[in-house]
């Protein structure tokens, strides 16, 4: 059953060397339990992002939390590249798994249908087959004859994401953004922070019910209010682009990054 | 490059991809894509005036402009069964191939500059039909001869597809793809610049033409189209860049 | 872009000899369109029930609609076993590819993504690999050795489903009912019955679009009102158990089914 | 049988399914399975009362008693997750080997008698820890040496698998299925029927204890808790079958 904690109690389930799973920008990101990450002292994490990550990552990274990465790509959107991301490869400091988006959803699909792999289609050309040599080319069992790339199961131990709204039984609002059933489908456990708990049951209608989570796959929700910012929540707020624009220019340099962060925990702490 | 000359120059991007869109009826954008938008909406408003069928545009990452429910596997999805026609690329790098490189210069994995990473390129070129190559720089390290990286590759005769590259267009000039023999085409040269422009500053090799037309500028009731209607369109989901598109 | 037409209209648009993918009777079944179907003299179909159906499947058999079925049960539920169907089997007058429900899902997903087939988990040792030359099991091509069973995809002619309502724009609401939308991301072409058309846009908000299969995969959609009587439709009306009990009577003969058949085609004509 | 006979056999099902459900946290149960529903349902009152970890019940084909929000697939998808703990099958056939056949008698495909389908066995007879093979009917029609139809295999040793038979529950006896030696153990025979009774009808061999003890009956409290809280919590979902369980 769903526990409800504290923020804290929410990311001290989290071991270090743990696979974690992340939603792209806008699909509800949990800054709230990055930021209690790193202020755990959390190392090693293998981040696991669908199918692309930008702040959060590049925090994660920055910070020391994240050792590995399985992207498709690291991004400030409009505010420009991730730079301790790119500070990272160059340094030869983190392990990065290249992949293109839809062979992360494939590889989670895989671990949600108990099946060791995914085959997906196109990719065949690409260098990410010279880099992910995880990835097979086979030749189809079925059908006309003609090469297939399959993807092997993603099976994070955390699928961690910020929503809207949870009920007390534990089922999470999760709208349209349906890869966050995905990855807690997929995952061992799934820790997810929310605006607010509701006194409703999400699950009382048909059109509520058809965008939750339940909470047979929820493990843990801790109420962070604001817990996206300054990325954006659905229905809630927008992104916060100057802080955004802020951090990118901060970040270009590991004192100038070192200092966003100080100013990110401290304030995480002021809300908390 | 004068506020003037650089609406006319977003106005003509505009006018050349509705053009390259012509027949489609769903074409997805990015989400930090406007030029593409804007001409997947002048296309989208010609054939309302003119009774042609209907377009639908997906714009990722808006929610006002998505058709989708099923979250963020069913572009891929459903470009995969055949229901996206059209969609754009870019590229660090592109090389004469038609190949683009998303993943940055130097020797992976360690990278003298790293970009953000592959997307979903790698799957989509094979997909989409018409993927149109959009990247205003026009310069040799753009430009190349062969990719670092082939994030996706734009021919693979081992393998069946569907979809694959149809043109380049930069701020210069428009070239067409052919698939057949896996190379560009110069089609044609944008107003203020020459073939010879072209040459100097594309690392590839290329066919052309004898003689290299103009690519045509938007006609009065087109760039009407694109200062009125258009503009309003795009400032819904591209503030930003609708007020760069106001009449200097 | 969806087209709003009659039932007549709607399934004059099925060919002869395709195939028809159709959901679990709870799941909105258009027994409307099954109706004018028969009525208009459709045969040679090949039946894809998601997983398994049950008077829908038994009438297009017993009426020769339906000349092919794959499926992983057809049953009357309360109502016993599936007269035609059990009548039809013994005849040798159709072709069944008898299955287990989650391989048509998985099928039905190889579509959807696009890919030939579908890896899935168990079924090994099960005697439908010897009647389904079609699956095959083969050594998995990452992880640990292992035997897996693949199926291919199952790309329907069409999808044909009742919900109880859809916008002027084409969206249709389907709740939870999320095979629905697997039926129509697989098939060439879908066509829905719906109890009523709403002024509202189904895809305003995020929690009525959740429900929601978007216009983009719906190619005609008609008004039924009642139209999945005599089975149930989720918000709307229950199982009319006492008419399938009369059906499961009456359909242990021949003459009785064409009696049966004969009242349910004029009471839909009444209704239409 | 009379009606109190039906009742208290109605009991002691309920009691010995609850049993095999001991420790549990998700079982999954069919539309048209009162029985093993009310099993589940003492199972988890019992735990309420007891303080132990709650059990959650999804009964197929209910929408009030549904935790699932992605279509049909999702209990298939679970069980493979390892996230349901028991499932019930039963069968037309069901053999010495634990195999059953939910498809018909005689030479597939044109058979002598055609039963519904294989529905989800074969899948969910690889991915289910507890699988309860619950039939009703003890005879040797039903419990045949060799199923005509293997639906689902018990054991497979050529793939590694987390599922399979538990438990074989029928009107006389509770049999115990050993997954090592692929074959069944006669656990108890339920009161008023003997150690005889059980061989004359069972179609198949299996290993038995040399005293074969009965069934327990239900004691007092289970017994009232049957009638009370649990058929009120059946009537909801199972209103016939709660009113064939009201007191004679």
């Amino acid at each position: 059953m769903t526990e409800m904690v504290g923020l804290q109690a929410l990311v001290a389930s989290i071991e270090p060397g743990q696979s974690v799973t992340i939603p792209v920008d806008r699909a509800g990101v949990s800054m709230a339990a990055t930021a209690a990450m790193i202020e755990a002292g959390l190392t090693g994490l293998h981040l696991v992002c669908v199918p692309i990550s930008g702040l959060q990552a590049d925090l994660l990274i920055g910070a020391g939390v994240a050792s590995s990465v399985e992207t498709s790509a690291v991004s400030l959107g409009e505010a420009g590249g991730a730079p301790r991301f790119a500070a990272a490869i160059r340094a030869g400091s983190i392990r990065l798994r290249d992949a293109t988006c839809p062979a992360i959803h494939a590889g989670l699909l895989a671990a949600q249908k108990g099946v060791p792999f995914m085959p997906i289609a196109g990719i065949v050309g690409s260098d990410l087959l010279e880099v992910r040599p995880d990835w097979k080319v086979i030749d189809s069992p079925v059908g006309e004859p003609g090469k297939v790339v399959v993807v092997p199961a993603i099976t994070p131990d955390i699928a961690l994401f910020h929503a809207p709204e949870a009920d007390r039984f534990g089922n999470v609002r999760i709208g349209r953004y349906r890869e966050l059933a995905t990855m807690a489908y997929a995952a061992r456990r799934t820790l997810v922070t929310v605006e607010r708990i509701v006194e409703r049951d999400l699950m009382a209608t048909e059109d509520s019910a058809a965008g939750v989570l339940p909470a047979l796959y929820v493990d843990a929700i801790a109420v962070a209010e604001n817990g996206a910012w300054p990325l954006p929540l659905w229905d809630e707020y927008e992104t916060d682009g100057a802080e955004l624009a802020r951090y990118a220019a901060m970040a270009r340099t590991d004192e100038g990054f070192r200092a966003y962060l100080s100013a990110f925990l401290s304030r995480g702490k002021q809300v908390a | 490059m004068t506020m003037q000359d650089d609406r006319a120059r977003k106005e003509l991007l505009i006018t050349v991809i509705a053009g390259l869109l012509d027949g489609i009826r769903h074409v997805a954008v990015g989400a930090s894509s406007p030029i593409p938008a804007a001409g997947a909406m002048l296309l989208r408003a010609r054939n309302e005036q003119q009774g042609k069928p209907p377009v639908r545009i997906s714009i990722l990452g808006s929610s006002r402009h998505n058709f989708f429910t099923n979250g963020g596997v069913e572009l891929f999805d459903c470009a995969a069964q055949g229901r996206v026609d059209a969609f754009f690329l870019g590229g660090g790098q592109i090389d004469g191939a038609g190949n683009i490189n998303l993943v940055g210069t130097g020797d992976y994995p360690r990278m003298d500059v790293r970009w953000p990473g592959s997307f979903g390129s790698a799957y989509l070129y094979h997909l989409v039909p018409r993927v149109i190559l959009f990247r205003e720089e026009h310069s040799p390290r753009v430009l190349v001869p062969k990719v670092d990286f082939v994030s996706a590759a734009a021919t693979t005769p081992e393998v069946k597809r569907r979809g694959g590259p149809h043109a380049l267009l930069t701020n210069l000039a428009l070239f067409d793809f052919d698939r057949e023999r896996g190379g560009f085409r110069l089609r044609s040269v944008h107003p203020g610049y020459s073939a010879e422009d072209v040459r100097d500053r594309t690392g590839f090799d290329y066919a052309m033409p004898e003689i290299v037309p103009p690519t045509p500028a938007p006609d009065r009731t087109t760039a009407e189209l694109i200062r009125g209607q258009i503009r309003n369109e795009l400032a819904e989901c591209y503030p930003e860049f609708a007020r760069t598109m106001a009449a200097a």
